[in-house]
């Protein structure tokens, strides 16, 4: 019984994977366009904005909050970017954009970890606070980018599209804090026991506040990289943003109750979204199942998730007749 | 009613001391956020006088009605500690799903009947979404806010696709009056609207205040272990209450659709932070356990209150959102420092 | 204790934020006007805004506006509020032509007139004048005239429409525009792609990029608003087919609406034509039959626009009466 | 022996500390010493003041006299961190680690070694410093395994490890063995040997005494909160240690009880199996009976009432209450059938803490009060639960406005006692019915179960407090590792023939142990 619980559990973490693989037979059976490496290099591209999201989104899961906010963050500080930085070299615009969406997320860290208003509601407030100073300073017209920034599009390092350049450096440095430094090892201890945490001496609200804070700059730099692919943003601009991105990092395996997931999975399910998407584009299907589609695979993936936590708990459960077990 | 009275018991125990302890047991209050419309209506009478016209009182009362009437579906769900951010969805396929039954031009029902099947479609279409979402929760063991987040997606992209079957463009008119006339006329000087959002309003709290379903819900929201020992059926509890919220929002749709006189696919997309908002500046924890009918009648009214007054003035849409968020913002501070203050001592 | 003193003050707080942040807007005595838009998504509708505002404003009239963010019960609510201040005529914009009938009922019965600006509501019995751009002899012709360019040039060609949203009956007007004058070529054109926008900047472009990805042989495009500018030059820039006429690569590219990138577009050779509507006659055309309305005067119920196309051929006769023209050249000597 | 060739002093020193709770004196002063390089058995009944003795040297609690000494220094720790610092180590038996971490990670979870100037955990030391912890503890596992993988016994060795890189010089185990296969137990023996000859100073508390007499040198005994005796294992074996750890019955007054048990079978249990919680548990409990189970901890006592209760899914065997058999148990079906639970989680599965009296009470039979579709009858409900509330003698009176939360121990137990006399219940299952309630309070929860008792209830009472169920029951069953392992008729109560019985090995045959 237990190998098979065990089996079983192997089998629902390979799901997400195994749906990977459902997508790309299905799409590349029905379009042979589809399994081609321009396209695969076209939707890692088009999938950029969304995995660097998920991935500071992330940040905020392992802790167990949410952060609702992370839609206004981008257009907040494409509004500041399109039409206070439009003469600056790009650099220089990436920086302050990073600097002010930091400086949101560290409102939001402040009032979660600091003030003690659930994260949900703090961020919903803020998400409406952000898109209401965005579109007063844009009058809700569409904000131009400059052509120093939209450029940057197609501009290659080493023969590899910006985008892609930019989702791999965010992922390797998101990679190395939450894998490789003390800070990340504490994030997945607070996620997982807040009280244990703090009784071993990790100083828990400063490590939730500074998730908090990654999470809004990397929404800073996912909107720099969307902008630079748009060219422009209008006031629906990062509408949802959210939920595409909670749901990347869901589909990823990261969990809602906090301490365990990580950034591999947030780009894994940027890319199954995006995939599934830029399938349906190809094979031509009618537009109105997109969101039917995408919906759906979240929803069997976050079954597939509750299915394994529920079995674990089972096979954690503490017995007192061992031998009957092991 | 356990909170509220517990705080009060408490402050008794110390009144006379200070005044500011008389303060204290107001600010705690489920009072306040009344006082607050009352101070904020006062405030607003030099800049906005039409605020203390009838007219404007009669909007404001229409306004809350459909609003109203979701945002008890939520309470019943924050209740139980879950959420629910599937009513938009439901509020806009319920929408065009009654609306395809019952329009005079090619729906699927004609004659005095079309309008009242209708009604019972949309009905069951926010009672089956409800109970998808239950069931994936209580069986498939998935997070309320995960399930209804897909499950409003999903039912969101269904209600456009719906449309198309029925519209060359994205809506559905050609109501019958019957239908429509819920949206416009009065019974005995009241609106159908308002009677209609009271008699929800009542039963909710019926339900509440005086059922085995009412305790079952607090006692699930309080601790769900507790309530499995003493025999609570708790699945069955948390699948009521999704499925009185998803029928609750297709109530509010029939409201909406009948005042707008058009089936739309997009008619609840935006309203979910009011929805939320609304239920949370009234008093109502996101944690369960906690939450009353009239704590939501009051928080609906402060926030269509604010509404009206932005509109009036012809305030901006940013305006508006900032102070909504700001004021959402402060009514979770406020909880959490009431929360504090009562975990204290 | 510092606890409740602190909750007292931000009660306080939160009341005389409400109240003073108004005072600002505060309009004085003598007639209103209500502008009520669904949104102000592109530089069409917020020079629309501001042209109307600014007249009202030199006619002696208060202005008061409202945007619904594409919520039609919101606007619905927005409307009456403003018949409960009792303003003198309301310039609407909706979202749905269909949900706007019961605001329309609504300020009928309240007798204060109500113009459509830019979109017609559905058919009723409800009065109310709509002052509309004649979209789809608009989009036909400057269509028309790129299919010529086509035809010319030789060859086949491969087209894209971006359409808008199909609750808007000017962009479904635009579309079948389009249609009918690519029929009348059906030799030399096949529309290999019919891309929904919802007039949401973010889809346009992921719906292009995706489109060229599975037809890299697209050479015909059409947008159905120019707002979207920005996204489809991205995209054509990434999928190497941005190119002025002339250049093999060139993708003949027809427009909408008049926007100042239009124009320079057209000046720069990457636009072949573009369909304008002329937004300065429209704003007038509202105004006065709002003020028509208020003397008791019975305006048609539809005002026409009629429109033009500039194309390469005409632009330089032409673009002074292009909105976009103007607003380039105010905002270049200003 | 090794023990009397000692150091010149003592590494750790109690002397006379005493400690209250609630004015209750539960410690008398305790006194004993550990050296270094020993292993220390502390043994006792529940309730005998080792785990205060123990959470005082942790720093979980303060004194309220005696004094502490470590390797000479006065000692008196504020909290665990600092008795942490200090060199001593508390390995509790709810093990303090990070599931979703590897094992090193969760070794140095609070003070990772950075490389250099570069805020980057030295994988490479880390990795080297794991390893050397791991084979201290004999642990051959890679230092990158999750420890939400490992057995229990595994995860208790890597916080073994923990308290080796903290530099601890005393080791405090609180019943280590209990959740161990005995290839685990074997391993931990071996460990503790191995740091005993490093100098570290252990002790071991466990009511497994062969396993104390096998690695302890000396054993000290507590009782009611003293010191009984200590001496060296090789004059002591496991009968005189039972005889001294149960001393005389003192003070305990168990009310009279004027019935006898009736004929008429009110639960009967038989064959019960759950793989890895109980074996083929087979017993009867008749109407107007007290059942007592006496078990020691981790003995499955309360695991068994979950499996009766339907709490806990069962693979086979049956249940029967007053002859009805219990097909799918679950709470709901077993309370129709006439099964109450008391349980001894209080706070997370007795009372809702936030609701008040009336909400606690009336949630187990809200039916009985129902009125037209599904109306709950307030008053009357009020009125029932203001009687249950004066028939279990509750503090207040004021049932309706009163949160559960805000009362004491003992009326939040007898909250619950009365939350379950709504139902009727034909059996009453007590789990620890007077864990952490005072004298009075005691005395009120036996009068309400002979009262139950004397109107024809059955009562299943499973209690630590071996006095306690010696005094309420007529019968007493023993269990052990989730089998029952004696069965004793009043008449036949003897407390060291229990606890003897309680302790008798089962399950697969253990390995001889020198």
């Amino acid at each position: 019984m237990n190998s098979r619980n065990r089996i079983t559990i192997l089998l629902l973490q390979a799901a997400p994977y195994l749906l990977f693989l459902a997508i790309l037979l299905v799409f590349g059976s029905l379009s042979d366009r589809f399994l081609s490496l321009a396209n695969f290099t076209n939707i890692v591209i088009q999938a950029a904005p969304v995995a660097i999201l998920a991935i500071g989104m992330t940040f905020v899961l392992l802790t167990a909050e949410i952060d609702l906010s992370v839609g206004a963050v981008m257009y907040l500080t494409g509004c500041i970017l399109g039409l206070y930085l439009g003469g600056v070299p790009w650099p220089i615009g990436l920086m302050v954009v990073l600097v002010a969406s930091a400086l949101l997320g560290a409102v939001n860290g402040a009032l979660v970890a600091y003030l003690g208003i659930t994260s949900f509601i703090a961020t919903l407030g803020t998400l409406f606070i952000g898109r209401g100073i965005a579109m007063s300073v844009s009058n809700t017209a569409s904000v131009y980018f400059p052509e120093a920034i939209t450029s940057l599009n197609r501009a290659t390092v080493f023969g590899i599209p910006s985008a892609i350049v930019a989702v791999a450096v965010v992922f390797v440095i998101a990679w190395v804090l939450l894998q490789q430094t003390p800070f990340g090892r504490q994030v997945y201890a607070v996620g997982q026991d807040r009280d244990a945490a703090t009784k071993a001496g990790l100083p828990a609200r400063r490590i939730v506040f500074f998730c908090f804070v990654i999470s809004g700059a990397l929404a800073g730099m996912a909107g720099f990289v969307s902008s630079t692919q748009i060219g422009a943003i209008t006031a629906s601009y990062g509408l949802q943003a959210e939920f595409s991105a909670i749901a990347a990092a869901v589909l990823g395996g990261t969990s809602l109750f906090g301490g365990r997931g990580g950034v591999k999975g947030a780009l894994f399910g940027a890319l199954l979204i995006q995939t599934a998407a830029n399938g349906l584009v190809i094979i031509n299907a009618n537009p109105y199942i997109y969101p039917l589609v995408t919906a759906g695979i979240i929803f069997i993936a976050v079954a597939v998730d509750g299915l394994r936590s529920h079995m674990l708990e089972r096979l954690e459960r503490r017995f007192i007749r061992p031998w009957e077990i092991a | 009613m356990l909170v509220s009275e517990a705080v009060s018991r408490r402050a008794e125990r110390e009144a006379g001391r200070s005044r500011w302890k008389a303060a204290a047991r107001f600010i705690l209050s489920e009072y306040l956020v009344l006082a607050l419309c009352v101070l904020y209506t006062l405030v607003m009478i030099p800049f906005v006088p039409e605020i203390a016209t009838v007219e404007v009182w009669q909007n404001i009362l229409s306004d809350m009605m459909p609003l109203l009437i979701v945002c008890l579906g939520q309470t019943i769900v924050l209740i139980i500690a879950g959420i629910d951010l599937s009513v938009t969805a439901i509020i806009s396929l319920a929408s065009v799903v009654g609306a395809s039954i019952m329009t005079q031009s090619d729906g699927y029902l004609s004659g005095p009947l079309a309008a009242p099947a209708a009604m019972a479609a949309m009905l069951l279409v926010g009672a089956g979404i409800g109970l998808l979402n239950g069931l994936s929760i209580t069986r498939l063991n998935m997070p309320a806010f995960m399930v209804t987040l897909a499950t409003t997606n999903f039912f969101g992209g269904s209600a456009i696709w719906y449309t198309t079957f029925h519209s060359t463009t994205t809506s559905i008119y050609d109501l019958p009056d019957m239908f429509i006339s819920i949206g416009d006329r009065d019974i005995a000087g009241i609106p159908i609207a308002v009677v209609i959002a009271v008699a929800a309003a009542l039963i909710v709290h019926g339900v509440l205040a005086y059922t085995i379903l009412g305790r079952w819900l607090y006692a699930v929201g309080k601790n769900p272990r507790t309530a499995y020992v003493s025999g609570v059926p708790v699945r069955t509890t948390i699948l009521s209450a999704f499925i009185l919220s998803g029928m609750l929002a297709a109530l509010a749709s029939i409201v909406y659709t009948a005042r707008l006189q058009t089936g739309t696919p997009i008619l609840g997309e935006r309203i979910l932070l009011d929805v939320i908002g609304a239920v949370v500046i009234g008093g109502t924890s996101l944690f369960g356990g906690k939450g009353k009918v009239i704590w939501t009648v009051f928080g609906v009214l402060f926030l269509v209150l604010i509404d009206t007054t932005l509109k009036l003035l012809g305030a901006s849409l940013f305006v508006i959102y900032v102070i909504k968020g700001s004021v959402i913002l402060a009514a979770a501070l406020l909880d959490t420092l009431r929360t504090r203050y009562l975990g204290v001592r | 204790m510092n606890t409740t003193r602190r909750q007292f003050t931000i009660g306080a707080l939160m009341a005389a934020a409400a109240g003073t942040t108004p005072m600002l807007v505060q309009a004085q005595s003598g007639k209103t006007i209500a502008v009520l838009f669904d949104g102000l998504y592109s530089e069409f509708w917020v020079a629309g805004m501001q042209i109307i505002k600014d007249e009202m404003k030199k006619r002696g009239y208060a202005v008061l506006e409202g945007i619904s963010d594409k919520d039609d019960s919101k606007q619905f609510e927005q409307v009456r509020a403003m018949i409960a201040r009792k303003v003198d005529g309301i310039i609407i914009v909706q979202t749905d032509s269909k949900a706007v009938i019961p605001a329309i009922r609504a300020a009928n019965r309240a007798n204060i007139p109500m113009v459509h600006f830019n979109r017609p509501p559905a058919e009723s019995d409800a009065y109310s004048v709509a002052v509309v751009a004649d979209n789809q002899t608009i989009a036909r012709e400057a269509v028309l005239h790129s299919c010529r360019t086509a035809k010319q040039a030789g060859g086949k060609f491969k087209a894209a429409i971006l359409i808008g949203n199909l609750g808007d009956p000017n962009a479904i007007q635009r579309r079948d525009g389009f249609q009918e004058a690519v029929s009348q070529f059906s030799d030399t054109i096949e529309v290999v792609a019919r891309i929904p926008t919802e007039w949401n900047s973010d889809k346009a472009f992921a719906g292009l990029t995706n489109a060229l990805q599975a037809n890299p042989d697209i050479n015909f495009l059409f947008t159905s608003s120019d707002f979207l500018i920005p996204q489809i030059t991205q995209a054509l820039k990434s999928a190497n087919k941005w190119a002025p006429i002339g250049d093999p690569k060139h993708v003949i590219f027809t427009g909408f609406d008049g926007f100042p990138t239009a124009y320079e577009l057209m000046e720069q050779k990457y636009m072949d034509a573009c369909g304008v509507q002329n937004l300065f006659f429209e704003t007038k055309l509202a105004i006065d039959a709002i003020i028509q309305m208020q003397e008791g005067k019975k305006p048609e119920k539809v005002l026409l626009d009629p429109g033009f196309a500039i194309t390469q051929a005409n632009m330089m006769e032409k673009r002074e009466e292009m909105w976009g023209y103007t607003l380039l050249k105010q905002k270049k000597s200003g | 022996m090794k023990t009397n060739q000692r150091a010149d002093q003592p590494l750790l020193s109690v002397e006379g500390i005493t400690k209250s709770f609630f004015g209750v004196r539960v410690l008398h002063g305790v006194s004993f010493e550990l050296w270094p390089g020993e292993a220390l058995g502390l043994v006792g009944e529940n309730g005998s003041g080792k785990s205060t003795s123990m959470n005082i040297l942790g720093g979980v609690h303060q004194p309220d006299g005696g004094r502490m000494s470590l390797a000479g220094q006065l000692y008196a720790p504020q909290s665990p961190r600092e008795a942490g610092r200090a060199g001593i180590a508390f390995i509790h038996q709810e093990l303090n680690l990070f599931p979703n971490l590897s094992i090193e990670e969760n070794l140095f979870i609070t003070d990772f070694p950075k490389r250099g100037g570069v805020p980057f955990i030295d994988r490479g030391w880390v990795r080297k410093r794991a390893r050397e912890l791991l084979a201290e503890v004999d642990l051959d596992l890679p230092p990158t395994r999750l420890v939400g993988n490992l057995a229990q016994g595994e995860r208790q060795l890597v916080e073994i490890a923990k308290a080796l890189h903290a530099d601890a010089k005393v080791l405090i185990l609180d019943e280590p063995t209990t959740s161990l296969t005995r290839r685990e137990v074997e391993r931990l023996f071996a460990i503790v040997n191995r740091l005993k000859s490093r100098g570290v100073g252990i002790i071991f508390i466990s009511h497994a005494l062969e396993d104390v007499m096998h690695v302890c040198e000396r054993v000290t005994v507590l009782r009611d909160g003293a010191v009984v005796g200590t001496d060296l294992r090789e004059r002591l074996n496991v009968p005189a240690i039972i005889s001294m750890m149960v001393g005389r019955s003192i003070d305990a007054i168990f009310p009279e009880r004027s019935t006898k048990p009736r004929e008429e079978v009110a639960l009967r249990v038989r064959g019960l199996t759950q793989r890895g919680v109980a074996n083929d548990v087979s017993f009867d409990i008749r109407a107007g009976e007290v059942v007592g189970l006496s078990g020691l901890m981790g003995s499955g006592r309360s695991e068994l009432a979950r499996l009766i209760f339907g709490l806990d899914p069962i693979e086979s065997g049956t249940i029967e209450v007053a002859g009805t058999r219990l097909m799918r148990p679950t709470p709901k079906a077993s309370m129709a059938a006439g099964l109450a639970f008391l349980t001894e989680d209080r706070r997370n599965e007795g009372l809702l803490m936030d609701a008040s009296i009336v909400d606690n009470i009336g949630l187990t039979f809200l039916k009985r009060f129902r009125v037209g579709p599904g109306f709950v009858g307030g008053k009357a409900l009020n009125t029932t639960a203001g009687e249950l509330a004066r028939m279990v003698h509750l503090s207040t009176d004021r049932v309706q406005d009163t949160l559960a939360k805000h009362l004491s121990g003992g009326n939040q137990q007898k909250v619950v006692i009365a939350k379950w006399l709504l139902r009727r219940p034909k059996v009453f299952i007590l789990d620890e019915p007077t864990r952490g309630i005072d004298v009075g309070a005691k005395q009120e929860v036996y009068r309400i179960i002979n009262r139950l008792v004397e109107e024809g209830g059955a009562v299943f009472l499973i209690s630590s407090e071996i006095e306690e169920v010696m005094g309420l029951s007529d019968r007493i069953l023993t269990i052990n590792k989730g089998e029952i392992t004696g069965s004793f008729e009043r008449s036949g109560f003897d407390r060291e023939a229990i606890l003897a019985a309680a302790m008798a090995p089962v399950g697969p045959k253990r390995e001889a142990t020198a």
